[in-house]
Order: structure tokens, then C-alpha cells, then sequence
């Protein structure tokens, strides 16, 4: 019904575009003999350690259980490690003063999972949300999100209610939720789980772009189809780096 | 009216008018008994204070007869006159004024009817004491005054009455106290309540908020503020329901004749206006305060790290 | 006790703890108040039926005296005993005794002292008129009988008073049935607004029922199950501090002295205990019908089809 | 972590096995001519006609928003059709008594595009509810959703909380929920979105094995990696289908 149209990538204006200029050599991402665990018993991540560098876009894969939401979660500040360190933009992230996380935040965009859409605020309202929290008007910017709700195939259920959009329309407006305020880090867990290979190409698609304008991005995947030959990947297994790239490895 | 506050509340939280109903109600209720138990207590010591410095103002002392008379040199008994000085020299009193013996009579009338009395009745005399402003008789020192200079005498400072009410207002200030401590404290927990059952309801678009970087004073704000609107607005119907209802109530009594406990209270005073208009405000912030605590609790003990 | 019904709520449910204290606290109180309004209402009638039973059982006539006196043949006053004739023709009447002329002189004693009255003081003659059980005296057809035998009397049946009482019983009791009437309602509202709130928290819970193949009744009473113990619980706690508070007023008011109006009502009475057992079942049984109506109208027009 | 371990598949006695006993003529599903509009614009479906025969085993397939949730809800009873005919059970569903769809559910297995676990309860509650509803004793069940735990690779995760797990886990568990009580008809919805290869056709040969003791499968996917040369395929394009075995039309 709603498959996205043949429109061409968003232009500029309607697109990340300042994430890139003031994204410097604090916007990268660095693991260093980082453990985890939720419980007492067991680590879900031990000793994992890597660097992604500003402007990079990595694949995160492994089986299921492997712990790639875990290592999501650590990077988007929802936990400390239990042991390790974590800078994200620079910074140490056991360091981050508690009242300074939302601000940082906003200068990340999250797809979750289970896409968390409110149920009683509409496509476009769940869309603008991020930008709404940082205190703009709507005036301001809803031709950008009109046009970024096009591109991603929802242009015409902008006004509808998250309970009336199928599977892979609910993830595809989870996902222009979190690109659309621009952030300079882009998370993004399994982005692609309920929509077929057409529009996964084509979200992919999106996220490369973004990225291309200065986003580093990080995306969690079981679909090993998406990841091309020449992509950044950090596989884990057991909660260890199983392969890795060599640009990315730490050295500690 | 909430954009002032800088979150547009009715637009990012659900517009629920069916959860809001019933607690619209709670509130509207809990601010209708608040108010009607001020009106009561302000009417009950608008009233007490009434009777006592009515009270307080004159007392009758009443010199008693006795077998041999002990009479002045104008044939006036004497035992009024010296019982007048005594009081006289009391700081509170003011005044001492002597009752013509046919106040005695009128005394008796309900007793004897109006026939003519014997000339010889011993009848007792009353005196009327005023006392200064603010002043009271200590009862007890002028009763052994008295007494010292032989002369029996009743002094009716009303202390019965006096003392019964100030245990009715006493009791009724207990109890009106109560009631409004247990309202307050229905009206914290049901707004608390409310806030963790929201909490619980919205909890989608709590943790949305925070992943896109609202601090948690942003939440905290969309909450308590639609909380206390709704307190607002329901305190505001249940006062000036209970407003209404205390003027029907004085209506209805003043009309049908004089009514000792209740009349005296029951004509509406200013401050009762101002209860109308205090009582939704006060709820409203107790409202709002309540629940910003709650939620912030909340956000700090589960959501933000 | 959740099992009996058919359903363990508790392990359906989520053990919320921390959302449903103050629900209790909301309860507690409301049945607090319900049962303190009762005990309140129920010590009232009682105060107002003991005194208004003292005051018909005996009424006290005044024949007053006349100028010219009209004697019987033994020289005794003739007034009195007309008077006595008169009155034992009323139907409601039981007895009538003239009573000595010492009694006339105690009632003038405050007023006259004890010295030796003069013999031909005119002294008014009291009649002590006995009521037949549960008859009241018309005392307009008494007095208009006296008055056609040219008697000049006073019937004291404390009319004034036994208005007084009437009236404040009467304002006591819509005040009571007002508040009652609030406090269900506040029951009523708190129970649906509780519902909707676990409707809306508990959502996911509810479509999962549906999608395994509960029926609704199953759903329904899920909640309406555990809302009620809550206020079967709190009603409990409420409905006994209200005895424990009642009974601590009495206590103090019986201990200090006669404390007129207090005092009667406030000695426990076993329809209190009583109270203390019906206030929470009956409160849960309203939060239970509340809740029950409440989830099925949602599940009918929400969730089944 | 918790991946399958490489157990065969349960004994008969903790698997569905009754359902083909008692799954008659009843137990299959025809559409005839089925249109459906949610609101009063767009027909999401039209003139659908096909038959599911007693102990089929069916793949709905279709790009995001082509109407596979729909026809799936119209299957379990969720919506009425807005026009046609659908039988469920050998029973016209427009015809169906209010009070008797309790009793046709509990006859069902349904599992959620957004799987749908109940936060307080955890995994194995969760994976026993039906049961529960349909009044058993858990000493009744233990063992057999233990082992079913254990099967879909939950074993060492019974007693965590739904939000303990991983997406994949999460997944596992909501189609635990739908298979233990041996439905005569199993209705899946994406249910293999979160997982990786391996796991997806872990997944389907349960299915399967479902399939050969009697239960009639229908499984709405876009991953068309997982439907076999030989598979029966309904696919869907724009509300209509596009393409369909022959033993599956219907004569109307
Ligand atoms: N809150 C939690 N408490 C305890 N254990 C958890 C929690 N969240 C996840 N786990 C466990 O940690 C492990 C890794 O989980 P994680 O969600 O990181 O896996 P994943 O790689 O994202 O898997 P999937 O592909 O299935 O989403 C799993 O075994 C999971 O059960
Ligand atoms: N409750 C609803 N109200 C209105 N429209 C709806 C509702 N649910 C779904 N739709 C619309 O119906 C169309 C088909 O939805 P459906 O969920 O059946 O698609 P689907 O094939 O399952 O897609 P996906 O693979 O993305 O899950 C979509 O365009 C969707 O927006
Ligand atoms: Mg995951
Ligand atoms: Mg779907």
C-alpha cells in the first residue's frame, strides 16, 4: 500500500547536514576492556574493546543473545559498564554528570528494538517529538518532517495513529524519529527486522547517507544480507569480539 | 493556560477525559467537604466568639437577702452598696450599676405572676457589672471578697455556659481538624495514586521522552501540571458547591426564626469567598506537588541512571 | 481467599504494591470517614430520642396565683384541682399530681435566698402531669380547656426545646446524609477510576487474556477481585481507627463531667461494632460492582468484539 | 548465550500431538471473495478467496503494508470482514456467537508481529498462560512447557522477567506461548524478524513438526530465505493476491 515511492533521497535541507560540521573528534565511540553483566552470574560482555572513529558506520552482528543490544545500550549512556572504560563524544561515560545525559542524548538519534512509538500521538507527532523536546516550533519544521516521512514510504499516513500502520510502517517511523533532529551519533538495533529486503536495501539506503554527511553510525543486525563486502563489522559471539575490523581495534 | 509553563501538556499527554472523570470527581469531592468543614469551623468561632464577649461584657451579681435586714441611713439596705465597692476596687470592672427593686420583681414574675407582692418579700438585688474591654472577672477572687465582708452573693459570670461552650467549640475544632487532615491527606495519596497509575500507563511515553533527551523536570512538568489543572477545576466546582449548599443552609434557618447554635454562624462572611477561591488553589498545589515528587522519585529510581 | 472465586488474582496481577498503598490510603480513609459519619449520626439519634423520651414522659404544669384567691371548702387553693380535672380529661394523659407548696418555694430559693417566706406570699402550684408511653400532649387544646375554665397556667412541655433538638437533629442528619452520599460517591468514583487506570496499565495483560481464549467474566473478575480486597482491607483498617476515635472522644467527654450534648450519644453501643463490620463489606462490594461494571464495559467496546 | 542447544526436537509427550486426533473437516479456513477496510477510504483487502485445508501449512508473503496482519487477524477472529465470506472451524465467522470465541481462541495459537509478553509475568508464566486460562493445574503442565523452554532454547531463561531477555528471546517466548496448548490452527506473524538464520529455521522446522501431528500453520514472512521449494505460498500485493498454489483456490 504504502511502499515507499521512487523519490529520490530528501534534499539537504530535509536531510542531517550540521551533524557533520560540529561532529569533531569528540564524536566517536570507544570500548576498552569493557565488561558487562545484568546479574551477579554471568557476563554478557567481557573484554570487549574497540574504537569507532567520527564519521564511521559500523555493523554490529552476532546470534541472538549474543549481547548486540546489550553493547547498544552502554553507547546510548542507558548503563554503565560494570567494569572497563567508555568514552562517547570524548567523554568518559562513568564521568557524565547526571544532568548533562539529556543533552547528550539529543545528540544521538535511538531505534530501538520493539520500535517505541506512543500510541496516542500520531505518525508525524512521534516524528517531530525529539525536536519538540528541544523546543522548536512546529512552523519550524514540519516540511522536514513531512519530507523525511515521504522518503521512508509514510507520506500519507503522517496523521494517522501508530496502531493503524502494519509491522513495517511502525519501524520505518521509529526510524525517522531518530534521524530526524540530526543527531551526530545514529543507534540503531536490528532497524530492518519487519520490513522486506526492498525497503531494507532502501533504509540502509538512508543510513549510509546520513552517515555520508557525518553521522557516525552503529546498527545492530541479524540480516547478514545488508552488510556489504567493504563494511565496518564487529561480530560478537559469547559476548566477546569475534571479528573486527582493523581501523577499529584499540589499542590498549 | 498550561503553555505558560513552558510544556504543552494537553497535546503530548494522552487528552483522557475518561480516566480524567472519576478523578475529577475525587477532587471536586474531597474540595467540597474541605470547604464545607471551614465554612463549619469558621462558623462555629464566628458564633463562640459571639456568646463570649456577649458573655463576657456584663455579669449580674445577685446580693441575697437576709432575715435581719442591715439597712443604710436612707433605709436602702446597705449590703448592695458595700458589695459595689468591693467590686469596684476589682481591675476588671468598670462599672457597678444597682437594679431598682423592680428588676428583682420582673425576676419573679414568671414565678408569682403579676399580683402585687408583700412589701416585706426579701427580694435580692441585682447589680450589673460592666467590665473594661478585653477584661475578665476572676470570679473566684471577687466570690472570697465578697464573702470576707459577710454578704452572700451569687455571681452569675455565665461559667457553666461559658465552659460548655468552649468544650463544644473545642470538640468541634478537634473533629473539623481531623477532617481536614485526613482530606489533605486523601487528596495527597489520591493524587499520588493518579500519578503512579499514569506513570504506569504512559510509561511508553516516559522512556521515549528520555531516549530523545527530555530532562526529567520536562516529564515530571507534563504530569503535575495536568494533574493540578484538573485539581484546579474541580476544587474550584466542589467549593463553590459547598458554598452554595452552607448559604441554603443559612437561608433556610435565619428564615424560619431564631436558632441559637446554628444563626449566629450561618450569615456568610467575606472570608468565605475567599475559602471558595483559597481552597481549589491550595488543592491544586498540594496536587501539583504531590505528583512532581512522585514522578521525579520515579524518573531517579527507574528510568534515568 | 482471591482463589475461592476462581481466579488467583494475585498471581495474574502484578503484586503493585506501590500503586496500591495509596488506593488503600484513599479507601481507609473514605470508609474512616463513612464510619465515623455513621457513629456521629447513630450517637445523635440516640441523644435526640433519650431527651425527647425524658421530656414527653413528664411535663410540668404552672397554675399561677390570683389576686383574689379562689379556695376550696378545705381552704386549699381550687385553682389546682380544676386544673388537675381538666387536664386528666386529655387522652394523652396519665396522671396528674399537685404538688406541695414547698416545691413552688425551692424554685424561687435562688432568687429569694432561704429566708422564711411570708404566709401570704402567692405562690404559683406545679402540677406534675404523667404522659401515657409514646403519647404526646397537645398543649394548644390543654391550654385553650384552662383558659375556658378562667385558670391562668403555664404548660412548660419544653416546647422550645424539643423544637431546638428536632431542628438540630434534623440539620445533623442531612449534613450526615450529605456526607455519606459524598463518600459513596467518592467510593464509586475511586474504584472506576482505579480500574481504568489498571485498564490502561495493564493492557497488554488484558489482549493477552483475550488472545489465549479468557472469557471476559474471567477478565473482570481479575480486577474486580483484587480491588476489592484492597478495600475490604483498608475499610477494615478505616472502619477501626473510627471506633478507636469515637471511643477515645467518649472517654474524655464522660471523664471530665456531664457534658449535655456530647455525652449521651458517645457510650458505644453494639450497633458500633456492628458498623465496624458492615462499613468494609459494603464498601467492597461497592468497589467490587464498580470495577466489574467498569472492565466489562471497556472489554465489550474495546477488546471483544 | 542462550542459543538452542542441540536437543532434538521433544519427545511426543511435551509436543502438540492431540490436535490432529480432534482437528476434523472443522479445522480449516476459506475465504470467499473477502474484502476489508479498516476506515471508509481504502479496501486494504479485496476479493481474497482461497481455502487452507486441515493440516496445511501455509506462507503468507507480501511487501511491508500489502495486508498480511490483516488477513491473519481476519483468520483469528480479531475484525469481521467488510464483505465475502470467511469460515474458521467449518463456521461462517459472521455467524459466530459473541460468547463462543473464548472457546474457538483457546482452540488457536497466535503470536504477535510485536510479540506480546506480559511484562510481571515471567517466562514461564508467560508460556503457560493458555493453560492457566483453559483452568489447568500447573503440577499438570510443568514438565511439558519446561521442555518446550528448553526446545525454542529459553531453558536456562524460565524464570527472568520479559524484559530480561533479547529481542530473539523474546520472540522464542511469545511462540512458546502459541504452540503449547496444541492448537488446531497456529497463526504466526513475522515470527522470525528478531532472529538470525539459525535460528529461524530452528523455528520453522517447530512449525513443521506442529504441521505433521495435525495443526494447520499459517505464517505470514518476509523473509523469503525460509519458504521451501515445495511450501504452499499465498502472496499478497496490494490488498490482493498475486500468487497462489492451485490446491489453495477456491471455487466460488
Ligand atoms: N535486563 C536484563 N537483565 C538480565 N539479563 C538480560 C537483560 N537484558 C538482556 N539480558 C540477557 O543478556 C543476553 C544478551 O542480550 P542482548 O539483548 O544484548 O542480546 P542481542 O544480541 O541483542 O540478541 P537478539 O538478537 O536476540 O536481540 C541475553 O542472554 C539476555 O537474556
Ligand atoms: N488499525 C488500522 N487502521 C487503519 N489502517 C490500518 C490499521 N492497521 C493496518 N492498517 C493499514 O493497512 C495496511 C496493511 O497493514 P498490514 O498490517 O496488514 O500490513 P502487513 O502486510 O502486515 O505489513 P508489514 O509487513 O509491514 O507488517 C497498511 O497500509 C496499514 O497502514
Ligand atoms: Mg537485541
Ligand atoms: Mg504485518
Amino acid at each position: 500500500m504504502h511502499t515507499p515511492s521512487s523519490t529520490s533521497i530528501p534534499s539537504a535541507q530535509t536531510q542531517p547536514s550540521a551533524a557533520g560540521n560540529n561532529a569533531n573528534i569528540r564524536a566517536n565511540i570507544r570500548f576498552e576492556r569493557v565488561g558487562f553483566r545484568y546479574t551477579r552470574d554471568v557476563e554478557i560482555l567481557s573484554d570487549v574493546s574497540f574504537s569507532l572513529p567520527r564519521g564511521s558506520m559500523t555493523f554490529v552482528t552476532g546470534p541472538s543473545g549474543a549481547g548486540k543490544t546489550t553493547l547498544l545500550k552502554l553507547i546510548y549512556l542507558h548503563m554503565q559498564p560494570s567494569r572497563g572504560l567508555i568514552t562517547v563524544f570524548g567523554q568518559d561515560t562513568s564521568q557524565i554528570d547526571r544532568k548533562a545525559i539529556p543533552t547528550l542524548k539529543r545528540r544521538m538519534g535511538i531505534v530501538l528494538q520493539d520500535f517505541d512509538l506512543v500510541d496516542h500521538l500520531n505518525v508525524f507527532e512521534n516524528v517531530a517529538l525529539p525536536l519538540r523536546v528541544a523546543g522548536r516550533k512546529q512552523a519550524t519544521y514540519r516540511d522536514d518532517v513531512l519530507g523525511l516521512l515521504k522518503w521512508v514510504g509514510l507520506g500519507a499516513r503522517a496523521h494517522v495513529l501508530p496502531q493503524m500502520l502494519s509491522g513495517g510502517e511502525k519501524q520505518r517511523a521509529a526510524i525517522a524519529r531518530a534521524v530526524i533532529a540530526k543527531p551526530e551519533i545514529l543507534i540503531a538495533d536490528e532497524p530492518t527486522g519487519n520490513v522486506d529486503q526492498d525497503i531494507a536495501r532502501r533504509l540502509i539506503r538512508l543510513f549510509k547517507e546520513m552517515n555520508r554527511l557525518g553521522t557516525t553510525v552503529v546498527i545492530a543486525t541479524h540480516n547478514t544480507d545488508l552488510i556489504s563486502e567493504d563494511a565496518n563489522v564487529l561480530a560478537l559471539t559469547n559476548g566477546q569480539v569475534s571479528r573486527i575490523n582493523t581501523g577499529m581495534r584499540v589499542k590498549v | 493556560m498550561t503553555e505558560i509553563l513552558g510544556v504543552n501538556a494537553q497535546a503530548l499527554l494522552p487528552d483522557n477525559k475518561k480516566t480524567d472523570r472519576p478523578l475529577f470527581m475525587v477532587f471536586a469531592i474531597l474540595a467540597f467537604l474541605a470547604t464545607l468543614t471551614l465554612l463549619a469551623s469558621a462558623a462555629g468561632y464566628r458564633a463562640s466568639a459571639d456568646w463570649r464577649s456577649d458573655l463576657a461584657e456584663s455579669i449580674t451579681v445577685q446580693v441575697k437577702p437576709r432575715a435581719e435586714l442591715n439597712r443604710g441611713p436612707n433605709g436602702e439596705p446597705s449590703d448592695p452598696a458595700i458589695a459595689r465597692n468591693i467590686l469596684l476596687q476589682l481591675s476588671a470592672v468598670k462599672s457597678v450599676t444597682i437594679l431598682p427593686p423592680e428588676r428583682s420583681q420582673e425576676l419573679l414574675e414568671p414565678w408569682l405572676g403579676d399580683t402585687p407582692l408583700p412589701d416585706d418579700l426579701p427580694l435580692p438585688t441585682l447589680l450589673d457589672v460592666r467590665l473594661h474591654a478585653g477584661q475578665i472577672l476572676d470570679s473566684q477572687q471577687a466570690d472570697a471578697a465578697l464573702l470576707a465582708a459577710n454578704i452572700r452573693a451569687d455571681i452569675d459570670d455565665h461559667r457553666q455556659w461559658d465552659r460548655e461552650i468552649k468544650r463544644t467549640t473545642r470538640a468541634a475544632q478537634t473533629i473539623s481538624l481531623t477532617a481536614l487532615v485526613l482530606i489533605i491527606t486523601a487528596s495527597i495519596t489520591a493524587a499520588i495514586f493518579a500519578t503512579r497509575a499514569a506513570i504506569t500507563g504512559q510509561r511508553r511515553l516516559i522512556d521515549v521522552l528520555h531516549q530523545v533527551g527530555a530532562p526529567p523536570s520536562y516529564t515530571a512538568r507534563l504530569f503535575s501540571t495536568s494533574f493540578a489543572m484538573v485539581g484546579l477545576k474541580a476544587g474550584g466546582v466542589g467549593a463553590v458547591a459547598a458554598l452554595l449548599l452552607s448559604t441554603l443552609i443559612g437561608l433556610l434557618f435565619s428564615s424560619s426564626g431564631g436558632f441559637s447554635y446554628f444563626q449566629p454562624g450561618l450569615h456568610m462572611a467575606f472570608f468565605d469567598l475567599y475559602l471558595v477561591v483559597a481552597v481549589p488553589v491550595i488543592l491544586a498545589i498540594i496536587i501539583a506537588i504531590a505528583s512532581w515528587r512522585t514522578i521525579l522519585k520515579t524518573l531517579f529510581e527507574e528510568i534515568y541512571p
